[in-house]
C-alpha cells in the first residue's frame, strides 16, 4: 500500500510516466479509478477493492495524447489482461509500466486464482495461488456425470437475464460490433437468453485468451458461476501446449498455430488422424 | 424481386425410384413464395442442356436449386443451361439427392423423403444468403527472379532466358557455379566440375537476357505471383524490381566433422570435399584411401540421409583405382544408397574395378588409429562381426549437405515453408517445385540434398513452372490457386467492425492477411485477394464475424442450420 | 444395421454434418457409390475446407436442437489448403473441452479428419455416431424443454 | 500400315506436343506444356488417366492418398483447352515424317461411353458373364467397364442401360497424329516373377507382388482396408515385405527400382496402424530412404508401429503344407540362416520400363534394361530412370522445359 503510494508519487515526480492509472479514494470514501498526474494527489491512491483495470488503461491510452507514458496500478490478473490486449493489438504496451500489487491469500482464495500476483512485485507480499479445481464450490459444479452436469448448468444459465454485464465487465471483450448481439447467433429478445449459445458462444471466445480474473461472474446479477466455464480450457491448453493466456506477452496462442511450430501433445488426435507431418519439428 | 426455379433430378428413376419426387415437389410450391418446381428426368444429358435452358427463361428465373448428384464432372449441361438462361452460376445452388441420399438411405424411403426435402430447404435458404465475390486480376510482370547462381539456378536463368524472358539471377558470392567451382569430377559421368556448368555460364555470358547480380542478396518480396515487388541489395546499391515468379535455388551447405573421426587432429583425415580439392591441386603419393559414410548423417542431430554422399565417395574410390598406380579404396558403409539404375550401374562399376565396399553398424562405428599420422582404421564388419585393422594412408569423411544458412531468414521473407530438418518444403509430392505461395518455386539442393545433374533438372523444372505465370498476359486468382471447381472467391473485411486483434494474420497459411494502421493507430486486417485461397480460417477465427467469405458467410450457415430439419 | 432413425427416448436423432469437399466430400459420395447402407438422420452442409467451420455454428446447431455435430476434414498433412485444417482440428479439441464442462459432451461433437479413399471410414464414422447420440439423452434441458427425469432446479 | 501424308481425317490430330502414357509423370508434363501455349495430345492405354499412381492406396512420406491431388491434376488435364486425352489407345506405328513426327493411334473406344454412364449400376446383375465392373478407385466420376475378354456381345446389358452408355457397335479405330516433338511418358509395368522360383510368386495366392498387395489391402480395395489372407479370408498374424525382389538381380533387372524400400516401409507402417499387433518384417539389402523424410520415415516407430528389418536376401520362399508361407533366410547381422512361417509374402521389385526393347517405326532405342536414352528422344518418369513420384514429377517439368527450349518461340 504506501510501497505503491511511494513508488507512483516518485515515478510522477521525475516524470518517468505522465499518469498512474489506480484506484482513488475521493469525497465521501467514493473508490474510483482515476488518472494520477500530480504526485501529490497519490496519497488518495487505494488497492482495494478489487476493480479490473486493463480495459480502462486500455481507453486512457486510446484517448491520450501519442507518446503518453502511463502506469497501472496492477493485479496479476490486471497485467495478464493487458498483455492478452497487447497481443490483439488493442493496448500498444511500450508505452505501458505496471505498478505490481500482489493480492493477500484471502482475496486469492475469494478469486480462486492461482497465480495471485504480477511478474514484478512493488507492493504487498506473494502469497501462494489456490488450484481452482481443489475449490469445493468449483467442485460442486464441474463433478457428477454429463446428465447431472447438463442440468446443473442449464438450470443455472436460466437465470440469466440478458444484461451483457458478463461480456462488459470481460477485461478482454472488445469487439464491437459483438456475434452476441447478432441473431444470427443469438435470437433477440429471447430470456432467458438462448444460454447454450449466448454463454458458450461466449465462453469459447475467451478460450485461449481467459486470464481467469472473474470479472464475469463478479459482474453477474444473478450468480452464474461463469469463471468455471473457462477453467477445463485452460488447464486443456496448459496441459496440451503449456500454454497459459497472458504470461507469454509474444507467443500467440497455439490454437492459431500449425502443428509444425506448436504440435502439442496431440492426446486427444486419435491414431488415424495422424500423419508423417507429426514428424516436423 | 427474385425468381428461383427448383430442378429436381429423376436420374433415370435413381433418385425418383427411392424419393417421392412429386410429392416434394408440390410441398415446395404450397410452402409459397413463388417457387416453381420441375421435376426432370435427367439433368446431365445432352437435350437437357437445351430443355431446361428453354425452362429457366420461361420461368424469368435468376436463381436456381439443382437437386441431384453432387459430381460436379456432371454439370456441364446444367452450366449450359444456365449460360443460356443468362443466370449467373454463383445463383445455383447444389443439393446432393442421389449419392448423399437415395442411394444411402433406400432402406429408409420416409426418412429419405424428409432428408431430401430438408436438403433442398437448406439449398434455398443459402441462396437467399450467399454472396458474391469476383475474381480477381493482375497483369504480370513478364520478368523472373532467381536466388542462387549454382547448378539449379543457371539452369533455371539459362532456360528461361532462352525462352526470351529477363531474368534477374542474385548470387551472393562474386562468381556463378555455386559448388561446381569446388569440385574436381562430377558423377554420375566423369567430366570436370566446371563442365556441368559450362553452358549455363555460356548463356550467363552470351544471353543479355540474363541479368546477373553478384555479391548480392534478397532483402524483401512483397506482392504476389504476377507482381512480387523484390528489393535486393547489389554490390552498387539497393535494387528494386517487379517480377512475375521467384526461383528459389540458393543451395546447401556442407556439415564440418569437428572432432569426429579425429578431424581437425590428423591431417589425413578430409572430407570429400577437401579430397576434391585435393585433386585438383594433386593427390600426392597417398594410395591407401579409406572412405567412412553416413559421417555426421542418419544420425539423431542429422535424421536424414543426404542423398549425394555414397555416390560421391564411389566415384573418388573409382577415381583412386583408375588414376592412382597400385591405389587401394574401401568404403565403410551403413547402406549403400545408389537407387535407380544409373547409380546402381555405377555402384557396379565400383566392385568391378575393385572397390572393397564393408558394412558397419551405426552403433559401432570406424575408429581411426595413428598419433601423429593417420596409420589404418579399425572397425567390425556388420555382415558376420570379422574385426579389421585396415592401414591406410587417407580417411576420407563422407559428409552430409545441410541447409543454407540463410533458409530461416529467407523463408520468413519469402512465406513459403522448411520441413523439419532445415530444407525449403513443396506442397504435395506431386508439386516438388512448388510452395505454399503461388509464383515462388523452390529448386536444387536449398529443397534437398541432389546431384549437379538433378540440381540443373530441378532448375528447368522450376523454369517451366515459372513459365507458366510469365507465358501469360495477366493471371487470376481462382486460375493460381488451382483447385478445380472452387466456389469461393475470398476473404472480405468490415473495415467498421474489424478490431485489428490479427487472428487472422496468425492464422492465415497463405500470408494473405496484413494489419494496416487506418490512421490514430488503430489497426484494420487487410486480405491480400491474389493470395487468398478462402480456405476460411479467419472467418472462423474472428472473434466479431467481421471476416466473412460472401460465398458462404455465416448468415447463410445460420440459416442452413435452422432448415436443417425443418421437416 | 437400423435404419429407424427413432432414438429410445421417441425423438429421432437428428446430426448436422460439415463436410470439407475435399476428403470428407468425396469420401461421403463414395459411401453413395458403394450404396452403402446409412440411417436417415444426417444432413450435410459442404465446406470448402473444415478450417471454415466456426466453432459458433457448432453452438448454433446444438442450440436449434440438433443432438450431434461431426466435421469432416482431410488428413492433418493433407489438408489441400496447407495447413488450414491444422488449426480447425486444434479449435474443435478445445470445443470439445467445453461441452464436457457443461455436460452436453463434447462426444456430440464428432471430428474425422481421413482421406477421401476412406468411404467405408465415412460410412463407420456416421454409423457409429448415429447409434451413439441414440443412446444419449436429448438435449432437451439446454434448449429449453426440460429434462424429464431429472428435478428442473438443481442449483447451488 | 499406310502412314503417309495422306489429309487428316476426323479423329487425326497435329498437336504440338504428342505425350505418350498418361501416368502421373505425363499429366504433369502435358500441364506444364499447356500451360506455356502448347498444344498437346495425350495418349492413355488405361480407360481413365492418372497411371500407376492412381493405384495407390496411400503415399509416402506423409501417408496421404493419392487420389484428390492426382484427381486434381487430371482434372485440370481433362478440362484444358489445349490437351486432347485419348484414353485407350496404344501406339501402333511411329516414324519420323520431315520435321515431324507420325504416329498412327489405335483407339479402343470403350462399350461404356463415360459421358451417359450414370453409375447405376443394372448392367451389372443381367450380365451373365460377370463382365462389368466398377472403376471407381482411380475414376471420377466412377464409371462401369465391360470386361471385353468375358463379354459376350448378347445385348441384355444394352437394354438394360437407361441412358444408352453401352454400345458394341464402336469399334477400333485408328488416329494419325502428326506432332511436332513427342515424350515418352510410358512409366512402369510389372515384371512376372515366375522366372525366379525361388520367391515362390505363382505357387500360392499369399505370395504377391507388392502392388497387388496394395490393392488388396487398399481403403478403396476388396476389402476395405481390412487386411486379409488371399488364401482362406483368414486374419494374418505375420507379414513378410522381401526386398530386391527381381531388381538388383543380374538376370531379371540389374538395377533398383528405388521405389520399393520406401513403399514396403510405408505398406508395413500403416498395416501396423490398423492392426497394432500384426508383426511386419521387412527384408533389405540396403535400406535405401533418401528422399525427404524417408529416413527419418523408416525409424519412425510410434505406438506399436515397430517394424522388423532384417538385413539379407531370402533365398528361397515356399508355402507349407500346413498353411502359411515358410521363408529361409541369412540375417547377415546375426550371421545365422532360419527359416520362419509367414501368413502373406509381399514381393518388391518387379517393376520394369513398359517401354519395350523391340522397337515400333523409329521408336527411340532404349539400353538392354529398358530404359529411354535421353539422347535418343525426351522422356521422363520410369521410362528413363527408376524413381518415385517427386522423381517423376522433376522429370517431366525438366523435360516440358527442354522440349520448349527446343523451338525458339
Amino acid at each position: 500500500m504506501k510501497e505503491i503510494r511511494d513508488m507512483s508519487r516518485e515515478l510522477l515526480e521525475r516524470q518517468a510516466v505522465d499518469g498512474v492509472l489506480g484506484l482513488r479514494r475521493g469525497a465521501y470514501d467514493i473508490v474510483e479509478p482515476h488518472v494520477f498526474r500530480d504526485p501529490g494527489e497519490t496519497s488518495l491512491l487505494v488497492t482495494e477493492p478489487k476493480w479490473p483495470l486493463a480495459k480502462t488503461a486500455m481507453k486512457v491510452l486510446r484517448d491520450a495524447p501519442e507518446g503518453f507514458r502511463l502506469a497501472v496500478v496492477a493485479r496479476g490478473c490486471d497485467e495478464r489482461a493487458l498483455s492478452e490486449l497487447a497481443k490483439r493489438n488493442q493496448v500498444r504496451d511500450r508505452n505501458l509500466r505496471i505498478i505490481g500489487v500482489a493480492c493477500t491469500e484471502a482475496r486469492a482464495k475469494e478469486c480462486l486464482c492461482d497465480r495471485p500476483y504480477p511478474r514484478e512485485i512493488h507492493g504487498g507480499t506473494q502469497e501462494p495461488g489456490v488450484d481452482p479445481f481443489e475449490d469445493p464450490r468449483v467442485r460442486a459444479l464441474l463433478e457428477g456425470d454429463s446428465r447431472e452436469r447438463m442440468n446443473r448448468w442449464a438450470s443455472l444459465l436460466r437465470r440469466c437475464i440478458k444484461c451483457y454485464g458478463c461480456r462488459n465487465a470481460c477485461p478482454i471483450c472488445v469487439c464491437v460490433p459483438c456475434k452476441l448481439e447478432d441473431e444470427i447467433w443469438v435470437e433477440k429478445g429471447s430470456i432467458p437468453a438462448e444460454m447454450l449459445v449466448f454463454h458458450l458462444i461466449r465462453a469459447f471466445h475467451l478460450s485461449d485468451t481467459c486470464v481467469a480474473c472473474g470479472a464475469c461472474q463478479e459482474a453477474c446479477p444473478v450468480f452464474i458461476p461463469l469463471l468455471s466455464l473457462q477453467l477445463a480450457m485452460r488447464r486443456t491448453l496448459k496441459e496440451e501446449y503449456g500454454y497459459e493466456p497472458g504470461m507469454e506477452r509474444d507467443r500467440r496462442s497455439p490454437v492459431l498455430r500449425n502443428i509444425f511450430e506448436e504440435p502439442g501433445t496431440r492426446k486427444s488426435v486419435p491414431a488415424w488422424v495422424s500423419s508423417g507431418e507429426h514428424e516436423h519439428d | 424481386m427474385t425468381k428461383t426455379v427448383v430442378l429436381l433430378c429423376n436420374c433415370f428413376g435413381e433418385i425418383g425410384g427411392v424419393l417421392p419426387l412429386e410429392e416434394i415437389a408440390g410441398k415446395l410450391r404450397e410452402s409459397g413464395d413463388g417457387l416453381s418446381v420441375h421435376v426432370l428426368p435427367s439433368l446431365c444429358m445432352d437435350q437437357d442442356a437445351e430443355r431446361m435452358g428453354t425452362l429457366l427463361r420461361d420461368e424469368g428465373a435468376d436463381s436456381v436449386v439443382a437437386g441431384g448428384c453432387p459430381s460436379p464432372a456432371r454439370r456441364e449441361t446444367l452450366r449450359r443451361a444456365l449460360g443460356n438462361a443468362g443466370i449467373d452460376p454463383a445463383r445455383c445452388a447444389h443439393v446432393d439427392l442421389r449419392e448423399g441420399c437415395a442411394w444411402i438411405h433406400r432402406n429408409d424411403p420416409a426418412g429419405a423423403a424428409r432428408k431430401a426435402a430438408d436438403l433442398l430447404a437448406m439449398g434455398l435458404a443459402s441462396l437467399e444468403e450467399r454472396g458474391a465475390s469476383s475474381d480477381v486480376w493482375t497483369e504480370v510482370r513478364p520478368e523472373c527472379l532467381v536466388i542462387g547462381a549454382g547448378p539449379a539456378g543457371l539452369a533455371a536463368a539459362s532456360a528461361l532466358a532462352r525462352r526470351g524472358v529477363t531474368t534477374h539471377l542474385v548470387e551472393r558470392s562474386a562468381q556463378a557455379g555455386g559448388m561446381m567451382n569446388l569440385l574436381s569430377r562430377v558423377y554420375p559421368g566423369n567430366e570436370d566440375g566446371k563442365s556441368r556448368i559450362a553452358p549455363g555460364l555460356r548463356e550467363l555470358e552470351e544471353n543479355p537476357r540474363i541479368v546477373f547480380h553478384p555479391r548480392s542478396r534478397v532483402l524483401s518480396v512483397k506482392g504476389f505471383a504476377g507482381d512480387f515487388k523484390v528489393l535486393v541489395q547489389t554490390a552498387d546499391g539497393p535494387l528494386h524490381l517487379r517480377t512475375g515468379a521467384v526461383v528459389v535455388a540458393t543451395g546447401a551447405g556442407v556439415f564440418l566433422p569437428a572432432k569426429m573421426y579425429r578431424y581437425g587432429e590428423l591431417k589425413q583425415v578430409i572430407t570429400l570435399m577437401e579430397l576434391e580439392r585435393q585433386w585438383i591441386r594433386g593427390i600426392g603419393d597417398r594410395k591407401r584411401f579409406v572412405f567412412i559414410q553416413c559421417v555426421g548423417a542418419r544420425c539423431p542431430e542429422r535424421p536424414y540421409c543426404s542423398t549425394i554422399c555414397c555416390p560421391s565417395s564411389l566415384k573418388n574410390a573409382v577415381r583412386v583405382m583408375e588414376e592412382i598406380p597400385g591405389g587401394e579404396a574401401t568404403v565403410l558403409h551403413r547402406d549403400i544408397m545408389t537407387p535407380g539404375a544409373v547409380l546402381e550401374r555405377y555402384y557396379r562399376k565400383a566392385m568391378e574395378t575393385g572397390v572393397r565396399f564393408v558394412r558397419f553398424r551405426e552403433d559401432a562405428p570406424p575408429e581411426v588409429t595413428g598419433s601423429e599420422t593417420v596409420e589404418g582404421v579399425r572397425f567390425r564388419d556388420a555382415a558376420g562381426g570379422k574385426a579389421w585393422a585396415l592401414p591406410a594412408d587417407a580417411v576420407v569423411l563422407a559428409t552430409p549437405l545441410v541447409p543454407g544458412m540463410d533458409n530461416r531468414s529467407l523463408k520468413d521473407l519469402l512465406g513459403i515453408e522448411l520441413d523439419g530438418h532445415g530444407f525449403f518444403a513443396e506442397t504435395y509430392p506431386l508439386h516438388p517445385l512448388e510452395t505454399r505461395m503461388d509464383g515462388i518455386f523452390i529448386a536444387g539442393s536449398a529443397r534437398w540434398p541432389v546431384s549437379s545433374e538433378q540440381a540443373a533438372a530441378q532448375g528447368e523444372g522450376a523454369a517451366v513452372k515459372a513459365l507458366g505465370i510469365l507465358g501469360q498476359g495477366r493471371v487470376s486468382a481462382l486460375s493460381l490457386s488451382r483447385v478445380p471447381g472452387r466456389k469461393l472467391g475470398h476473404g472480405r473485411v468490415e473495415d467498421g467492425s474489424c478490431t485489428g486483434c490479427g487472428n487472422c494474420v496468425a492464422v492465415c497459411p497463405f500470408l494473405a492477411c496484413s494489419l494496416q494502421d487506418t490512421g490514430n493507430g488503430r489497426l484494420v486486417s487487410r486480405v491480400n485477394k491474389m493470395r487468398c485461397k478462402a480456405c476460411g480460417n479467419c472467418v472462423s477465427v474472428c472473434p466479431n464475424g467481421t471476416m466473412q467469405i460472401p460465398e458462404h458467410n455465416y448468415r447463410m450457415v445460420g440459416a442452413m442450420i435452422r432448415k436443417a430439419f425443418s421437416e | 444395421m437400423e435404419t429407424a432413425s427413432e432414438r429410445s427416448g421417441g425423438k429421432p436423432v437428428k446430426i448436422l454434418v460439415f463436410a470439407c469437399r475435399w476428403c470428407g466430400g468425396i469420401g461421403a459420395e463414395r459411401a453413395g457409390w458403394k450404396r452403402a447402407d446409412l440411417p436417415a438422420s444426417f444432413r450435410v452442409i459442404p465446406v470448402e475446407c473444415a478450417a471454415l467451420v466456426e466453432p459458433d455454428a457448432v453452438f448454433r446447431a446444438l442450440a436449434a436442437g440438433i443432438d450431434g455435430v461431426a466435421v469432416l476434414g482431410c488428413h492433418v498433412g493433407g489438408c489441400r489448403y496447407d495447413e488450414a485444417n491444422h488449426a480447425a482440428l486444434k479449435r474443435m479439441e478445445l470445443l470439445k473441452v467445453l461441452l464436457d464442462t457443461v455436460g452436453i459432451g463434447g462426444e456430440r461433437l464428432c471430428l474425422a479428419f481421413g482421406t477421401a479413399h476412406e468411404d467405408h471410414q465415412f460410412a463407420a464414422v456416421m454409423g457409429d455416431f448415429h447409434r451413439l447420440l441414440q443412446g444419449m439423452p436429448p438435449l432437451a434441458p439446454w434448449t429449453g424443454g426440460g429434462d424429464e427425469d431429472s428435478p428442473r432446479s438443481v442449483g447451488t | 500400315m499406310a502412314l503417309s501424308g495422306e489429309p487428316l481425317r476426323p479423329g487425326d490430330a497435329s498437336p504440338d506436343v504428342l505425350v505418350i502414357g498418361g501416368g502421373v509423370a505425363g499429366i504433369l508434363a502435358s500441364l506444364d506444356l499447356a500451360r506455356a501455349g502448347r498444344s498437346v495430345c495425350l495418349v492413355e492405354r488405361a480407360p481413365r488417366p492418372g497411371g500407376q499412381v492412381a493405384r495407390l492406396d496411400k503415399i509416402y512420406p506423409t501417408d496421404h492418398c493419392a487420389f484428390c491431388p492426382l484427381w486434381t491434376d487430371v482434372r485440370e488435364c481433362l478440362d484444358h483447352p489445349l490437351v486432347t486425352v485419348m484414353t485407350g489407345a496404344r501406339l501402333a506405328a511411329f516414324r519420323r515424317e520431315g520435321e515431324r513426327w507420325l504416329a498412327e493411334i489405335l483407339r479402343t473406344p470403350p462399350f461404356i461411353d463415360e459421358g451417359l454412364c450414370i453409375f447405376c449400376g443394372r448392367c451389372v446383375p443381367v450380365c451373365g458373364e460377370e463382365a462389368l465392373s466398377p472403376l471407381l478407385d482411380q475414376a471420377y466420376p466412377p464409371i462401369y467397364r465391360i470386361d471385353a475378354g468375358r463379354c459376350t456381345e448378347c445385348g441384355a446389358c444394352v437394354s438394360a442401360c437407361p441412358t444408352g452408355a453401352i454400345d458394341f457397335s464402336r469399334k477400333d479405330a485408328a488416329h494419325r497424329i502428326s506432332a511436332g516433338e513427342v515424350l515418352w511418358a510410358t512409366g512402369f509395368r510389372e515384371g512376372d516373377l515366375r522366372p525366379l522360383p525361388e520367391y515362390g510368386y505363382g505357387t500360392h495366392p499369399d505370395i504377391m507382388t507388392s502392388l497387388e498387395f496394395e490393392e488388396w489391402t487398399a481403403e478403396s480395395g476388396p476389402n476395405g482396408g481390412k487386411l486379409l489372407r488371399k488364401s482362406d479370408g483368414g486374419t494374418p498374424s505375420r507379414i513378410a515385405f522381401i526386398q530386391c525382389a527381381g531388381a538388383r538381380d543380374l538376370r531379371m533387372f540389374p538395377y533398383c527400382s528405388a521405389v520399393c524400400c520406401m513403399h514396403a516401409l510405408k505398406q508395413a507402417q500403416w498395416l501396423k496402424r490398423r492392426n497394432g499387433d500384426l508383426e511386419c518384417t521387412v527384408y533389405y539389402t540396403d535400406l535405401r530412404a533418401v528422399g525427404r523424410d524417408y529416413y527419418r520415415y523408416s525409424k519412425r516407430e510410434p505406438s506399436g508401429e515397430a517394424v522388423r528389418l532384417i538385413r539379407g536376401r531370402p533365398g528361397l520362399v515356399f508355402p507349407l503344407p500346413g498353411g502359411g508361407i515358410a521363408v529361409k533366410y541369412e540375417d547377415t547381422f546375426r550371421g545365422d540362416v532360419r527359416i520362419e512361417r509367414f501368413d502373406l509374402v509381399v514381393l518388391n521389385g518387379n517393376l520394369r520400363p513398359s517401354l519395350s526393347p523391340d522397337r515400333e517405326g523409329d521408336a527411340p532405342a532404349v539400353d538392354r534394361e529398358g530404359f529411354l536414352d535421353p539422347a535418343a528422344g525426351f522422356g521422363c518418369g520410369f521410362a528413363v530412370e527408376p524413381g518415385d513420384i517427386m522423381d517423376s514429377a522433376v522429370q517431366a517439368a525438366a523435360a516440358a522445359m527442354r522440349i520448349l527450349g527446343r523451338d525458339k518461340g
